[in-house]
């Protein structure tokens, strides 16, 4: 027998046999012959098993929270918060854990390519282009057009990049970079600082210290989800609800539907869309009559039975509210949200401000003030509101704009189709896209030049709320580039030496670091801050070691309470547009926000309030179902006077009966396999309509609902049975 | 005269009831010889639908035994349809519904010995059948529910480089125990009274493989009267020692749910009230193959007659009627008692999404035995008693889909209550029951079904006197 | 057929043969487990011996052993500070491989040895720290040429080891002192608890 | 241990009760269930995503899960109960341990927590079925494994090395982080120390930024999470079942 | 006395038989030297022979205590060689061991009785054995050995005893 059978043969039996001992004794001999990743170049400071942190920035959305990013091997683990940072003092949200998922997305733009608009991008032949080529194609761009005919488009975070491209801008006297973002749309950023300038004085973000407050009222601010700085607010709400011990804080919110903030609220009251403001003048007028005294002229005109009857806030609701606030030592309502993307949302952000004159607790702890600027800034700038975008896209649509550059952006998913961005792109002659991600804008453009994921890459970014200290949070890169991406402010360096002349002056830095330590030399000796160094060297070791620089101590701007009490605040109704029975407000999903959808983790998530995961859905309270019809998971067309989409139904019993929501995050055409095909837009029904400050109001349109017929079934954690009971299930 | 029209009405209705002894099997003897012939014959003669069939099941065997299972273990149990909170699925039904079914063999065989019920005596082999074939199913259905099943041995107390055992505070640990002693303690308990009938297919197979499968496994049973004494013994002490085994075992199996700290599951009747349930139906199940038996094999309608089927329709309206009197029990105290818990596991049987099924369970398993199972007539029709039994085993299956997949819905934490769809279950549940009868017909046509020597030694045992103008059966003690 | 065969196989002959038959296969398996524990090709016939010889501290180049679970590799640096003083290091053919991978920077693709699977959290500190030498685990390597495990690294050899130190026996407890055993009983807890390796 | 006692009899809880080694307070009143932990939890411990499909039907893995009921659905009177994570409850009397036949859920006399042994599960879920929390996920498919789903080969990038990574077939659950207490009395026991209070916390603690959930020793009157549990407002999951969990829920306003 | 042959005697029934039986012992053969094959089990006292012995029912017994203490090991002693602790459990718990020993010794007791029959009856014996197969069609067979030269006498009782045939018989294989 043996000698029939070769030795190979041999062998091959042996090992089979080995193979059956690996399964019998459930691990082992298989697996010794695993080659163990080589790391014998590794720098000597690191050893085995023993992981590295790097204190970094969370550049998933514009809040500035600092990051300290566990790496092991070369390998980022694990994103944890910096405690020492003052947005988050060492704590993070959801995105910001699921950052990783970004830095290891397996949909990266892995290389420089020369894109084919609105193709996937391919591997064929001259698409890949090497970064010289890309630097050159840059620097083409920048020389060969007219400097007024180059513009910017930019993400919402403050950061280094802006201010490079902001300087560049300036010397060659092309028009100023635009900053923008879905999230500061929704938030109405360009409302609050409209709203601070009027009342206050100054433009600037207001801030407002729900930590010391005992009373907060909240008009449609979703604060707990992704407002502003939703980390540092969420952190004010802890400290508001236990971090006094004497008493709890008491929070009301106004909003139309049950959102994750109002379902932490003591109080919800399901407002009629679009008279926050009215119902905030008649609280005020309440206070003060309550309080005694003459009532200020911001409150004398407004009607309390009117404001009854449209708010449909009950009266009593209201007096105990009242109740609530003249007992309360420093009571504080905020403006946000829904309240704002109204016609008539800058009156009311400017009636509730007012309101928080009144109580008199500007400056005070527990009150409203200004947010203070970062330590190299000197004036507050805010992102560009709806209004200045679409006077944006017609410079593009008119020609105007001969070469575009967008970055940290995606606004032909971010922006209302109706403003048509995406058809505005077409009549640009060149768009050069800087993105990480194949996202819509970017298959869109004539180039992508791909940047660092953020954690791989230098900078700095200014926090622009959130905390009393005037912060600047610094980035490290945590991990070596992954694939062939470069620093989209190297490119711009370089492009701009190749360019020469003008350019070559406006940017004289070696490279990134070089163009960091330039603008952080006037911190150095500064004694007030994190920490205090003699030179930029030392200053930028100890920038980078402790994620950046900010003020020791509280220095918050306080707006006069006389010139706001002292203006009359008219709040008419809002108007709304369109036709059709339901109110549609759109609110950003507090999981994914504009940009998560490409990061399987937080898909995985559950919506908090709906526990709805990988999908979008239709808020619709039950009553309103059973007129219609329509019952859980049946998909329903939502008609606008600006478009329609499509989504399954969830009946939410904690929404208006004459509201449907939906919430923004999906949706996307591309964006990578976890995002393409996913969910719908709700920005594709939103109409051009906006408020005085020209923000969108993107709450402030009317609707019709249409039964498709089709069934679509939505994942959710919660069991249904138990939660919604089995009987009617019968 | 019209005096006399009542009692005779009474004679003529004494006279329908009056029955002729000798249509009893004991009481209508032949000789050894053409006894065996028969049983041989039966066993030989074998149309070309017996082989189409037996191909169709092993085909569909190898399908969902052997593919589906092959998916199963490579992919994971994500292919079933079991989820958070439904851990346990149908294969554990299965387990259960199999177990139950092996019961009747072990009760017929021995209980009936024991209380020397004689017209146990031609289908007590039919039965005991059933038990090995039936566990065989029971064990590869909870080897389909394993997630690693390839760890499997990790459960046997092994000696072991891990120096680590088995846990038997589990009550899977019991489980294990209980049934592999079952199983062996029945396998052994059906192969003794084989041993002389193996004797006898030996004596009289002429030569071929299958002269030396009977010559094998006869042992070389002669008949002495020293192999007559130890076979009888051992015999008696099987008889006797397998009833506490057989109730263990089920009681054991009830216990894994009732030993949960799960509502509706933990409860004190499970025990007793699973034991009835697996007797409920192993009863049906018999009078289903004792009516394939009759009408598929040649000379059976001589050795399984309708008072066989009387009995186990006796059995089977008493045992109904016990499973009734424990439901009962199961339902009443804690629907008095009124834990919340408890509540909505039952309200959720009757008012959930399955709320049917709970319903045809009631039906199959009560209305249905106790309308057909009472009239004598009716119990003596073959056909009519495999359709109750059909029925009831239906009602039985329902029964433990209710309790497992459908009531491990509701536990203590309402966030996370689940419905549970099988998916890849049903090919291989179906599987099972194709395996089962794929064994049973093989076995059919491989050991005599009837133990011959039995029937003989019964009707040497009987014989009728004629007392006064009656014929009376007596029976005389041989053993 | 089947009876012929039937009747060969209980003939001695028979009985002989299936005895040869089931030998065989058991050796087969014997030989395939044989085969896996049997140490694989290293890039490097890297001689510990000859460095152990040499005085070389194993820590010198497995340092991570002291602070933390991996010993860790040692850098082509770390090699390199040595052989390239060393003569041998240009004519020896086998330190030729080495001298290749460090002028062309390439990485050492060591196959590890002694290695647990990766449900097993090893941590060399904290035994070390207790006392247990290199050679203890690994063997005396001043004897060996390329490195094997002196035995198979299972969990009864582990538990052995974590057992027998912590008994409150003679050795560890001569004049059976009750605080002694104390301090021993709670350590044996620890290090006999899945929760110490298994997570 | 005379303190213990004091608060024993302060609290009137059982000192077995107050025992235990390590504890977790969640304070219900300050989680906005935002999910931050939900994403750390599964960023430390290795836990897979199972996709839309899965996770309907009620598969998702995540090791701790944000519970919301309503207490009423009539609107305009609706309103929804406190957010609830709800994470394993290292329970002292584990019902999930003795049901498992091969010890691999077991409890860790060091440690008092409540292990599950990967290697050692055979995938029989009677401990998930046991566990009247429900809080145990099983890996129904190879979530993990890059060559069923190719796009984990770059994710597993940022698989923690000190958590296993866990394969078809085997039941898992929050660990307390145990990776993090062993590396953190590792440390303390090679500078020759104790553990100090909030000297390292769970994923979820540290993520969490209501600072909601506290984590520490529980044995320890000192410690911030004993002094937390020890409040009026405390309560346990299901406390009349005697599972001595060690998980204390801060409950209910004022 | 001459040696000895085996003879066979077949009956059509058990009356026959016991008469058969008893001619023999009048004849002066001893119990031990005759056997009756049977079809069915037939009890001693019908046939006027001595009760056989059987040691079934004492191997069961030792089986049973066997498997007695093997549960009771299984279930005291691993926990004692390697303890593990299991929530609100004790280590050597009463009601498991209960269970467990029940088992084990029902196991025993049983398994035991089997091997018992084998080795009590000399099973399986596949060598060539005094047998003919019209006993498994009912008759009752009677062998018994007598001196060679008085078989005539031997089988002429027998025969007016009622015996269908009386012959030597040899082995064969069955």
């Amino acid at each position: 027998m043996s000698e029939k059978i070769s030795r190979r043969d041999f062998l091959k039996l042996a090992s089979v046999g080995a193979a059956t001992t690996a399964v019998l004794t459930g691990c082992g001999p298989a697996s010794r012959y695993v080659v163990r990743e080589p790391y014998t170049k590794m720098p000597e400071y690191t050893y085995n098993g023993l992981s590295t942190y790097y204190a970094t920035t969370c550049r998933e959305c514009a809040a500035a929270c600092g990051l300290v990013i566990r790496t092991m091997q070369g390998r980022a683990i694990k994103a944890e918060g910096n405690a020492s940072n003052p947005v988050n003092l060492g704590k993070t949200c959801a995105r910001g854990q699921a950052t990783l998922h970004g830095l290891y997305n397996p949909d990266r733009i892995t290389e420089p390519y020369k894109g084919i608009r609105g193709q996937p991008l391919g591997r064929e032949s001259g698409s890949v282009l090497d970064w010289d080529a890309a630097i050159q194609v840059v620097a083409d761009a920048l020389k060969n057009n007219n400097p007024s005919e180059v513009a910017f488009l930019m993400g919402m975070a403050p950061d280094h990049l802006f201010d490079l491209v902001s300087d560049l801008t300036a010397a060659i006297g092309a028009p100023a970079p635009v900053r923008f973002g879905a999230l500061g749309m929704f938030e109405s950023r360009a409302t609050l600082s409209k709203a601070a300038e009027n009342l206050l004085g100054q433009p600037a973000m207001p801030f407002f210290d729900i930590a010391n407050a005992d009373v907060v009222l909240s008009f449609g601010a979703n604060f707990l989800e992704t407002w502003l700085s939703p980390v540092a607010y969420t952190r004010g709400f802890a400290k508001m609800r236990r971090g006094n011990p004497k008493r709890r804080g008491y929070f009301i919110q106004f909003e139309s539907r049950l959102s994750q903030t109002a379902a932490k609220a003591d109080e919800w009251i399901p407002i009629h869309p679009g008279t926050d403001g009215l119902v905030a003048l008649a609280i005020g007028k309440l206070v003060a009559e309550a309080k005694g005294g003459v009532t200020p002229r911001a409150f004398a005109s407004v009607n309390v039975a009117d404001v009854v009857t449209k708010s449909g806030v009950a009266l009593e609701t209201l007096e105990s509210i009242v109740h609530h606030v003249v007992e309360a030592e420093s009571p504080v309502a905020i403006p946000g949200g829904t309240a704002l993307g109204q016609s008539n949302g800058l009156s009311t952000a400017e009636a509730v401000l007012a309101f928080n004159a009144l109580v008199d607790n500007f400056g005070k702890p527990g009150g409203v003030s200004l947010s203070p600027l970062s330590p190299n800034q000197n004036v507050y700038h805010r992102p560009a509101s709806a209004q200045e975008m679409t006077d944006f896209i017609a410079k593009m649509k008119s020609g105007g704009i001969k070469v575009l550059f967008v970055h940290g952006v995606n606004p032909v998913f971010e922006l209302p189709k109706s403003l048509g961005f995406a058809e505005a792109l077409s009549s640009v002659p060149q768009v050069i896209s800087f993105a990480t991600f194949p996202d819509e804008t970017a298959l869109a453009s004539d180039y992508i030049f791909p940047d660092h994921h953020g954690l791989e890459s230098w900078g700095y970014q200014r926090s622009v709320t959130g905390t009393q200290q005037s912060v600047l949070s610094g980035a490290q890169p945590v991990v070596s580039p992954s694939y062939n991406t470069n620093s989209t402010v190297d490119v711009l360096l370089r492009a701009a030496q190749l360019a020469g002349g003008k350019f070559a002056e406006a940017l004289p830095y070696a490279d990134e670091v070089a163009f960091i330590q330039s603008k952080l030399t006037n911190l150095i000796g500064e004694t007030d801050g994190s920490f205090v160094a003699p030179e930029i060297n030392t200053f930028a070791a100890y920038f980078q070691q402790h994620g950046g620089w900010w003020k020791n101590a509280a220095e918050l701007p306080t707006p006069s309470a006389a010139s706001a009490l002292g203006q009359g605040v008219t709040v008419e109704e809002a108007e709304f547009a369109g036709e059709g029975e339901f109110f549609f407000v759109p609110f950003v999903s507090p999981t994914l926000a504009e940009a998560g959808a490409n990061k399987p983790w937080l898909q995985e998530l559950p919506d908090p309030t709906t526990t709805v995961l990988w999908n979008t859905w239709v808020e619709m309270n039950p009553e309103t179902g059973k007129e219609l019809g329509i019952e859980n998971d049946d998909v329903v067309k939502i008609v606008s006077e600006a478009g329609e989409v499509e989504a399954p139904v969830y009946l939410y019993p904690a929404i208006r009966p004459d509201v449907i929501a939906m919430p923004f995050g999906q949706g996307h055409t591309a964006y990578g396999r976890f995002a393409q095909g996913r969910g719908a837009n709700p920005a594709d029904v939103l109409g051009l309509h906006f408020n005085e400050a020209g923000d969108l109001a993107f709450a402030g349109m009317r609707v019709k609902v249409e039964k498709t017929g089709r069934k679509q079934v939505l994942s959710r954690l919660e069991g249904k049975l138990g939660v919604y009971g089995f009987i009617e299930e019968k | 005269m019209a005096s006399y029209a009542k009692p005779l009405a009474r004679q003529k209705h004494a006279e329908e009831h009056e029955e002729d002894p000798r249509q009893h099997l004991m009481h209508d003897p032949l000789p050894r010889g053409q006894m065996n012939a028969m049983v041989m014959e039966s066993m030989r003669e074998t149309g070309p639908i017996f082989w189409i069939i037996t191909a169709v099941l092993a085909a569909f065997v190898v399908f969902a035994l052997g593919y589906e299972w092959y998916v199963l273990i490579m992919q994971g149990q994500g292919v079933a349809g079991v989820t958070r909170p439904d851990y346990w699925g149908v294969f554990l039904v299965n387990t259960v519904f199999w177990i139950g079914i092996s019961h009747a063999g072990t009760f017929i065989s021995a209980i009936l010995r024991v209380l020397k019920v004689e017209s146990r005596r031609p289908f007590t082999r039919a039965a005991e059948l059933m038990t090995t074939f039936g566990l065989v199913q029971a064990g590869l259905s909870i080897f389909m529910h394993l997630g690693r099943v390839w760890l499997t041995y990790w459960m046997f107390p092994i000696p072991n480089q891990r120096t680590i055992w088995p846990d038997f505070h589990s009550p899977l640990m019991w489980d294990l125990m209980a049934i592999t002693t079952y199983l062996l303690c029945s396998t052994m308990y059906l192969f003794l009274p084989l041993i002389p009938d193996l004797a006898m297919a030996r004596d009289r197979t002429q030569g071929g493989w299958l002269k030396v499968f009977y010559k094998t496994l006869a042992l070389g049973f002669r008949g002495t009267e020293g192999e007559w004494k130890n076979l009888t013994t051992a015999m008696n002490i099987f008889a006797f020692a397998i009833i506490p085994v057989m109730f263990s075992v089920h009681t054991i199996v009830s216990w894994d749910f009732a030993m949960a700290t799960r509502p509706g599951w933990n409860s004190t009747v499970f025990g007793p009230y699973f034991v009835i349930g697996a007797l409920h139906s192993g009863m049906a199940a018999v009078a289903i193959v004792l009516f394939l038996l009759r009408s598929t094999m040649k000379h059976y309608k001589y050795f399984i007659r309708p008072e066989h089927f009387n009995t186990i329709g006796m059995l089977m309206l008493l045992v109904s009627m016990a499973w009734a009197y424990f439901y009962f029990n199961d339902y009443i105290v804690p629907w008095y008692g009124g834990d919340i818990w408890d509540k909505l596991f039952q309200e959720y049987a009757e008012e959930g999404p399955k709320w049917y099924l709970w319903y045809t369970m009631l039906i199959c398993n009560i209305a249905v035995p106790w309308l057909i199972l009472w009239n004598r007539k009716w119990r003596e029709t073959p056909w009519l008693l495999a359709l109750a039994g059909i029925l009831i085993n239906v009602g039985m299956y329902l029964e433990r889909y209710i309790i497992i997949p459908v009531g491990v819905t509701i536990n203590r934490m309402p966030f996370t209550w689940r419905q549970y769809e099988p998916r890849i279950e049903i090919p291989m549940t179906v599987g099972t029951f194709a395996f089962f009868l794929l064994l049973y017909m093989l076995a059919s046509r491989l050991i005599p079904l009837i133990p011959v020597w039995e029937v003989q030694e019964g009707q040497e045992a009987h014989l009728i006197r004629k007392i006064g103008k009656a014929e009376i059966s007596t029976l005389s003690e041989m053993e | 057929m089947i009876r012929k065969f039937f009747e060969w196989i209980i003939s001695p002959m028979g009985r002989i043969a299936a005895l040869i038959v089931a030998l065989s296969l058991f050796s087969l398996a014997a030989y395939g487990i044989y085969i896996t524990q049997q140490s694989p090709a290293q890039p490097i016939q890297f001689k510990h011996s000859i460095h152990v010889n040499l005085q070389v501290q194993c820590l010198y180049c497995h340092p991570g052993a002291l602070r933390g679970a991996s010993p860790g590799l040692p850098t082509l640096t770390k090699c390199w500070g040595c052989h390239q003083q060393i003569a041998k290091t240009d004519t020896s053919p086998l330190l030729a491989v080495l001298k290749d991978f460090v002028l062309n920077g390439k990485d050492i693709a060591w196959v590890p040895v002694a290695q647990v699977p990766d449900f097993v959290h090893f941590n060399h500190r904290p035994h070390i720290a207790a006392g247990v030498n290199c050679e203890d685990c690994h063997g005396d390597l001043s004897k060996m040429e390329i490195y094997e495990n002196p035995q198979v690294l299972n969990m009864g050899w582990c538990l052995k080891c974590h057992r027998s130190r912590t008994e409150d026996n003679i050795q560890n407890n001569p004049q059976n002192d009750s605080q002694i055993s104390a301090v021993l009983a709670e350590k044996r807890t620890k290090l006999t608890d899945c929760g110490t390796c298994h997570y | 241990m005379a303190t213990e006692l004091e608060q024993a009899g302060f609290t009137n809880r059982s000192e077995e009760e107050l025992g235990g080694r390590w504890g977790m307070v969640v304070d219900q009143d300050l989680c906005t269930g935002c999910q931050a932990c939900v994403a750390a939890c599964s960023m430390e411990n290795n836990v897979p995503f199972v996709g839309e499909e899965d996770a309907g039907y009620g598969r998702a893995m995540h090791w701790i899960r944000i519970e919301r009921l309503w207490e009423s659905t009539e609107y305009p009177e609706v309103k929804m109960t406190p957010f609830q994570p709800t994470m394993c409850q290292q329970c002292h009397n584990a019902p999930c341990e003795p049901v498992c036949p091969v010890y691999a859920s077991v409890h860790s006399d060091s440690q008092d927590l409540n292990l599950q042994v990967y290697n050692r599960c055979i995938g029989t879920r009677y401990c998930g079925n046991n566990c009247p929390y429900q809080v145990r996920a099983f890996n129904w498919y190879d979530y993990t494994d890059a060559r069923i789903r190719p796009e984990l080969t770059t994710l597993q990038n940022q698989l923690n090395p000190d958590v296993t990574v866990r394969r078809r077939g085997i039941m898992e659950k929050c660990t307390f982080c145990i990776q993090r207490i062993h590396k953190a009395e590792d440390k303390a026991k090679s500078e020759g120390r104790e553990v100090e209070d909030g000297e390292f916390t769970t994923a979820c603690a540290q993520a969490c930024p209501a600072s909601a959930i506290t984590f520490g020793r529980i044995d320890d009157p000192k410690s911030e999470v004993s002094r937390a549990a020890t409040s009026s407002r405390g309560k346990h999951l299901l406390e009349e079942l005697g599972t001595l969990p060690r998980v204390t829920y801060l409950a209910g306003g004022a | 006395m001459s040696e000895p042959i085996t003879l066979l005697a077949m009956f059509e029934d058990i009356e026959p038989a016991s008469e058969g039986v008893e001619k023999l012992q009048q004849m002066g053969v001893t119990d031990d030297d005759m056997n009756v094959i049977s079809g069915i089990p037939v009890k001693n006292t019908i046939l006027g022979r001595p009760a056989a012995i059987t040691y079934v029912s004492r191997i069961g017994m030792f089986g049973a205590i066997l498997g007695m203490f093997l549960g009771i090991f299984l279930i005291y002693g691993i926990p004692y060689l390697y303890p593990l602790l299991v929530g609100g459990q004790p280590i050597y718990p009463i009601p498991q061991g209960i269970i467990i020993t029940f088992e084990m010794t029902m196991l025993g007791l049983m398994g035991f009785s089997f091997i018992g029959l084998f080795v009590d009856s000399g099973f399986p014996s596949y060598t060539p054995q005094k047998y003919t197969p019209e006993i498994s069609d009912g008759k009752v067979a009677l062998l018994f050995s007598c001196p060679v030269n008085e078989q005539e006498k031997f089988i002429d009782a027998l025969k007016n005893a009622g015996a269908v045939t009386v012959a030597p018989v040899e082995a064969r294989h069955l």
